[in-house]
């Protein structure tokens, strides 16, 4: 028991994952190098693709590893490459406005937390077994019967992104 | 395991995201604030897909939409970024202000 | 007969639509025969209608629904009594003549049609208003006889000053309609009724002639004692009868409407317009009655107007402008025989005025049309040129003076005897005084138009047979009528007050040493005239000696400019500094909002930096502060 | 006959849908079909006046369709909305007026050469938009029709008015569209406030709503407003909302500036239109509304409603003394008109209530006439300013005749509407407010002055200034011009002479109103 947490390993994981997160999330916001943020970057995705697995959503962390770890964090290295005047990222520090940033920033997460501490949330009246079948089924499921239509469209928006990304990149002649 | 902690990590990702997106001079550091901003909602969705009175999926396929319509975002995202560089040869915040007055 | 007195309005009404429709179509002799013929057909009708009544009586109203209202229907109808079978005789006998008279005076007129047109309304709604059986009704056709007088005062529209006439015609009279409107609106509230019938009940002692209000709700509205709402009425109604017959302080536009055609001012004068106002409290004369005030105020303001316009008279130079003056001052001894309490006198005199004040005006159009002018001066020696105008003249000049045997002298005389036996002393000195002047200024005009010398080119000759016609029959009527009501055999009087009905009083009897005093009056009066402008032109010589008098009768004691100054001044200043409030202060202060939103939209689109991080903060701030209170509210925090 | 009023309210959005695919050079038959859709729906109009039940004071034609309902409308009330239309003899006569001057608008809008198509088409759903207000029997049916004659009504300013058309087009929307906001906050507050105390509800609705609900249906409102009537303290804040409304929407001074600019910068069928029917619509507000569902908050302040009125009266009339331009004079006569109906309305007895509904109609009626007159003279002359002009009885006889007509009918001749419209108004304010109804009375004299001096000027005397220049080319009234002319005279005569013939439709509905209110 620390803190009046028992000590399990899940905890163990909850905790090392979660300074992860946040330590890789700092020093996104911190280091100055390309190369070092996307790294940083990286670890944040896979920290959070790890809290899914915890958290029994094996299907979606390991969605999270390919499209934010793998895609995501490449396509933001090129884009950091393509648009890089020198080494690093080139820009001014932290400025007055950032000490403002922050402490609403501070205040907004301090409110969260104070409710989020305050709530009472409801817990399952029966304990069973989070999950009797493998997720993938469970969301299959879910996605072709209840959340057909909504697929749907989602697919619609990417295509229409990815046609969108197209012409906006374009060079025009 | 209970449910605050997994909110907790979720508010603190997202404040780190939004301190990010709103002081960084760097388009992409933005657009990658951004993204973790959508990481730390779609913690938010697991947690609560697991910790739910009745356990389901729903905040599952939430997540994965939020997945997929972020990935949509970055694409649009980096996209109109390389415009406005070609266009301005900067990647910088301040630059865009062509909506301004 | 009676029970088809609806048809004598309904003819000229029938002649107005006809020319209304077709009038642009038919030649002049045509108009002019259709309507002379249908008002004569309505004249012999009323002749009817009078031997009818002066046989069998009164009749009860005939009415019909004009506008449904549960119990308080709004009504409309007919109704013949004593007074107004006299009144119908009158006005379409005069109306009759004048019609004729205007077929020659107006030939040739571009709107011939249209003139004949005009008048023919004119008729019908004097004829409608003297045989209305309600006061809703008779005030329908009040306000119709002031529009045809507007129309037909102003129907040379294009002489600015008869433009002119006409507006300060119809707004002066306007002033004493609202008057009457209220008044009307108070007798209805207060009996329930506009029935001239309904609105009495005999007050006091069971035989007495007082009459009182029929109060339907048992009680004087708006907590006034029972006399004095019923003097409140009283002066409401007098106060539209003084605009209409011309009374002192309304008496302005009466002289003004000179500028309209030559026959219009005699039917004006005579028949129509202006003997409505008498004729209106001739027919509310028991409320009048009931209320010594109201009574007293008319009498005095018939005095006063008596007086006032005869000193007037005297000395204007324009013919027409002369015998409107004493179309007032008559009009005064009128309103001063109602306000005694004699009844007979006042309808007498109206009946008699009627036919020599048509006269008189008749005979000044003739010589107008004679001569193209009305100023006094450039006239003379006619007496030679128009021997039948000159002698209608002089007949309707001994009436109006008042000297026997001729109609005015019986009928003027029995007011100022009246006015003396009621104990009104000083109203009686002040109608003998009229008196005086009158007969100064009528026999002045006489002397200066068909005495002398002739002047001018023009080449004066009498009219056509249309015109000499209506000369000749007033002429007899102006000389003869008074002996239908002399004090040997009151014919009028018992006419009028067959049945006795309730609220009208007896006139007393006339005394020969009243008739004496008048009659030396009037010689005296014609003897100045003789002597100042009948052996040589002295006028000049008499006027500087009367100074200052002479100015002020000359300028009409500048009534019209007091006016100017206290009335028509104030009311364009007040709407003047209005139209300022309005343009600058009220839309000026909705302008100035707008400004403001503008204003302050152009200042602040500067703090749109177009730095979106910036709005973020500024967002994040705010959202902050809202979930902060929103806790807060919720009692989380 | 039952969807007589629906074919009424229809028929000029169909004209207006069958416009709109037409070239926009067809101006003949863009007119024909504007004509034509105006003319049937008057017709609709004339029928529904024949076929209506003169002893019956209640409304008639009803025609009822649900249209929305919304669940949780306030605190789990559900709020039931209902196209509805019906009439009663209060709201006959206003649709018999819109019918009238919306034909002879249409036949006035033959002389507009451009944009033909555009004017046409607003023309039409502004019309639709009056019948739907008068006919409606439902909050929600009634708000969404006056919203449709707002926004028809600014295009018209906005497209085919003078120089400074943007201006006032805006003025107009936002002062009404201010109004609008308080009147939709009334009418809310009215079916809050009257569903607290449903004891009216059906069988049918029980079973879909429960016994609780808010009804925007006028007929239910009125029914419950009878049966469990408004606390004096509800009724007082509803009242005055209503009140603020219908000051902004009726222009009483001193929120009337809008309207002088409006009509300043109109052509002349909006003019009639708007001066003639729109202008009409707040003091209807009042007497559905107000009268009806409020009485105890106007008794307790009916001598504001006179007072107002008064002001409205005198203000209106001194500033038209002032005005010189013609469209600014007949602007300030209606107000000073309106507050005639004010008074009467403050005046609470049945005969005032009367008076007020002739006064609504033949002021509508003159209003147009005058507007008619003025804008085919100006057609002429070139100008609407009083003082340019002079001594047009020569050149145009006819045209001056029926200002003469309109004038002396304004100025409350007798023969003319708008006379018994004063008298039985009269009556009643006198009974209750001597004193200030004297006041009142002054306003006659006044408008004497105004209109007459304006009227000589224009038509009297020499010609002079822009008259004389256009002696050569100006013609007087053709035949399509007479028309609209002799039929709105034509009205004004009939109910000056007959005034039953409005009276019998009238009289049972205000009787029955006025017993609501004690009167």
């Amino acid at each position: 028991m620390i803190l009046g947490i028992p000590i399990t390993g899940e905890t163990v994981a909850f905790f090392l994952l979660s300074l992860l997160i946040i330590s890789s999330g700092v020093m996104v916001m911190s280091l100055t190098k390309v190369m070092h943020t996307a790294l940083a970057l990286g670890g944040v995705f896979l920290g959070v693709a790890g809290i899914f697995i915890l958290l029994g959503a094996d299907f979606v962390g390991v969605v999270q590893i390919l499209i934010y770890a793998g895609a995501i964090t490449i396509l933001m290295v090129f884009a950091l490459m393509l648009t890089q005047k020198g080494d690093d990222t080139g820009y001014p520090g932290p400025g007055k406005r950032s000490f403002f940033t922050l402490l609403g920033v501070a205040a907004f997460c301090a409110l969260l937390l104070f409710v989020i501490r305050g709530t009472s949330w409801p817990v399952a009246t029966t304990k069973v077994d989070p999950f009797p079948q493998p997720s993938i089924v469970m969301i299959a499921q879910s996605l072709f019967h209840t959340y057909t239509v909504p697929f749907e469209l989602v697919t619609l928006i990417l295509t229409a992104a990815l046609v969108g990304a197209v012409v906006i990149a374009r060079k025009e002649e | 395991m209970a449910l605050q902690p997994f909110l907790a990590l979720g508010v603190i990702l997202f404040g780190i995201g939004l301190y990010g997106a709103l002081t960084k001079r760097n388009l992409i550091i933005v657009l990658i604030s951004i993204e973790m901003m959508l990481n730390a909602s779609n913690i938010n969705l697991i947690a609560f897909s697991h910790f739910a009175v009745t356990p389901n999926a729903n905040g599952q396929v939430f997540a994965l939409f939020n997945i997929a319509i972020a990935a949509a975002e970055v694409a649009v995202g980096l996209a109109i970024l390389l415009a406005f560089f070609r266009l301005r040869n900067s990647a910088d915040v301040r630059d865009v202000n062509t909506m301004k007055w | 007969m009676a029970n088809e007195a609806w048809l004598i309005p309904a003819i000229p009404l029938l002649v107005y639509v006809i020319l209304l429709v077709a009038g642009r179509r038919i030649s002049e002799p045509v108009v002019a025969g259709i309507s002379v013929s249908a008002v004569l057909l309505a004249f012999l009708l009323a002749i009817a209608v009078l031997a009818d009544v002066a046989v069998n009586g009164p009749t009860a109203p005939t009415t019909y629904a004009w506008l449904d209202f549960g119990a308080h229907s709004l009504t409309v109808g007919y109704e013949v009594t004593m007074l107004n079978a006299l009144m119908l005789v009158v006005v379409t006998l005069v109306s009759a003549l004048v019609l004729l008279f205007s077929r020659s005076y107006m030939k040739g007129d571009e709107r011939f049609s249209r003139f004949y047109q005009y008048l023919n309304l004119f008729v019908f709604s004097m004829l409608g208003l003297v045989i209305s059986p309600n006061l809703l009704q008779f005030y329908i056709f009040w306000e119709l006889v002031g529009v045809c007088s507007y129309l037909l005062v102003g129907f040379w529209y294009y002489k600015p000053e008869a433009a002119a006439a006409a507006k300060k015609a119809f707004i002066v009279t306007r002033i004493g309609d609202v008057g009457l409107f209220i008044g009307i609106i108070l007798l209805y509230i207060a009996t329930g009724t506009f029935d001239f019938n309904g609105l009495y009940t005999a007050g006091g002692a069971a035989f007495s002639q007082v009459a009182t209000l029929a109060y339907h709700g048992a009680s004087v509205p708006f907590g006034m004692s029972s006399s004095g709402f019923i003097t409140l009425t009283a002066l409401l109604v007098f106060i539209g009868a003084v605009g209409k017959s011309a009374q002192f302080p309304l008496h302005v536009w009466l002289p003004d409407a000179m500028e309209g055609p030559t026959p219009v001012s005699a039917l004006i004068h005579a028949a129509t317009m202006v003997a409505a106002g008498v004729y209106l409290v001739a027919r509310m004369q028991p409320l009048f009655a009931a209320s010594p005030v109201a009574s007293e105020t008319v009498a005095v303001i018939g005095g006063i107007t008596a007086l006032l316009a005869a000193s007037i008279g005297l000395t204007q130079r324009d013919i027409k402008r002369v015998i409107a003056y004493s179309t007032v001052s008559q009009l005064g001894y009128m309103m001063m025989a109602l306000g005694v309490g004699a009844y007979t006198a006042g309808i007498f005199h109206l009946m008699t005025h009627a036919f020599f004040k048509a006269l008189l005006f008749l005979t000044a159009g003739s010589v107008i049309h004679a001569l193209d002018t009305q100023d006094l001066f450039s006239m003379g020696g006619l007496r030679k040129k128009m021997p039948i105008t000159h002698i209608a003249f002089l007949a309707g000049a001994l009436a109006l003076a008042g000297v026997p045997p001729f109609a005015g002298f019986w009928s003027k005389d029995e007011i100022l005897s009246a006015a003396f036996q009621s104990g009104h002393y000083v109203l009686y000195a002040m109608g003998l005084l009229a008196a005086f002047f009158t007969a100064f200024y009528i026999f002045r005009v006489y002397f200066l138009v068909f005495w002398g010398e002739a002047k001018g080119e023009k080449h004066a000759h009498e009219g056509g047979s249309a015109m000499v016609i209506p000369l000749l029959v007033l002429g007899a009527l102006a000389t003869l009528s008074g002996f239908l009501n002399t004090p040997f055999d009151p014919f009028v009087t018992r006419f009028l007050t067959y049945g006795h009905p309730l609220g009208i009083g007896i006139d007393p009897p006339a005394s020969l040493p009243l008739i004496l005093v008048s009659v030396i009056i009037a010689l005296l009066g014609i003897w100045l005239a003789y002597s100042v402008y009948g052996r040589a032109n002295r006028g000049a010589e008499l006027a500087k000696r009367m100074g200052v008098l002479y100015t002020l009768s000359y300028n009409k004691f500048y009534i019209d400019e007091i006016y100017h100054y206290l009335i028509v001044t104030p009311i364009f200043t007040i709407a003047r500094a209005i139209a300022f409030i309005d343009r600058f202060i009220i839309d000026g202060i909705v302008r100035m909002l707008g400004e403001l939103g503008y204003t302050g939209g152009v200042t602040l689109k500067y703090a749109n930096t177009g730095q979106v991080q910036t709005y973020g903060v500024l967002t994040l701030f705010g959202l902050v502060a809202l979930v902060a209170i929103a806790l807060g509210i919720g009692g989380v925090l | 006959m039952q969807n007589v009023l629906l074919m009424i309210v229809l028929i000029p959005v169909i004209a207006a849908l069958l416009i709109l695919p037409l070239k926009a050079r067809a101006h003949a038959i863009t007119r024909s079909i504007g004509m034509l859709g105006s003319l049937l729906s008057a017709l609709f109009a004339l029928a529904a006046y024949i076929a209506f039940q003169r002893s019956d004071a209640a409304y008639q034609f009803v025609l009822s369709v649900p249209w929305a309902t919304i669940n949780n409308a306030f605190a789990g009330t559900p709020l039931t909305i209902t196209f509805a239309f019906a009439v009663d003899g209060i709201s006959l006569p206003l649709v018999m007026l819109t019918g009238i001057v919306s034909v002879m608008a249409a036949l006035r809008s033959f002389r507009v050469t451009e944009r033909v198509k555009a004017h046409y088409v607003w023309q039409m759903l502004l019309v639709s938009g009056l019948y739907g207000v008068f006919a409606a029997a439902d909050l929600f049916t009634f708000f969404f029709f006056l919203e449709v004659t707002l926004v028809a009504s600014f295009f018209l300013i906005l497209i085919f008015g003078q120089e400074r058309r943007e201006y006032a087009a805006f003025k107009f929307l936002i002062y009404r569209g201010i109004a609008s906001v308080f009147l939709l906050l009334g009418f809310v507050g009215l079916a809050y406030a009257l569903a607290n105390s449903a004891t009216t509800v059906s069988a049918s609705q029980y079973m879909a709503y429960g016994p609780n609900f808010m009804s925007l249906n006028l007929l239910q409102l009125l029914d419950e407003s009878v049966k469990a009537p408004l606390a004096l303290g509800a009724q007082t804040w509803l009242f005055f909302v209503f009140l603020f409304a219908v000051l902004i929407e009726e222009a009483f001074v001193p929120f009337h500036t809008w309207l002088i600019d409006t009509h300043e910068q109109s052509d002349t069928s909006t003019n009639m239109l708007i001066g003639g029917v729109l202008m009409k619509v707040g003091l209807y507000i009042m007497l559905r509304f107000v009268v009806s569902i409020l009485p105890l908050a106007l008794a307790a302040y009916s001598e504001w409603l006179a007072i107002l009125g008064v002001i409205s009266i005198l203000y209106g009339a001194f500033a038209a003394i002032a005005a010189r331009d013609w469209r600014r004079l007949i602007a300030f006569s209606g107000i000073s008109h309106m507050g005639l109906v004010l008074l009467a309305i403050g005046s609470m007895h049945a005969l005032g209530l009367q008076g007020a509904v002739f006064m609504l109609v033949s002021s509508g009626l003159l209003t147009a006439l005058l507007f008619y007159t003025v804008g085919a003279q100006a057609e002429r002359t070139g100008t609407y300013e009083i003082g340019k002009l002079g001594g047009l009885s020569k050149s145009l006889p006819v045209l001056s005749g029926v200002l003469l007509v309109a004038a002396l009918g304004t100025v409350g001749l007798p023969g003319l509407s708008g006379f018994i419209s004063e008298i039985t108004l009269f009556i009643s304010s006198f009974e209750r407010f001597p004193v200030v109804s004297t006041l009142g009375t002054l306003g006659m004299i006044l408008a004497a002055l105004y209109l007459l001096f304006a009227m000589q000027r224009t038509t009297f005397g020499p010609a002079q200034g822009a008259a004389q220049e256009g002696q050569g080319i100006a013609r007087d009234a053709s035949v399509t011009e007479a028309i609209p002319l002799l039929v709105l005279v034509a009205f004004v005569i009939a109910i000056g002479v007959f005034p039953n013939i409005l009276g019998v439709v009238v009289h049972p509905t205000v009787q029955a109103l006025a017993g609501r209110i004690g009167g």
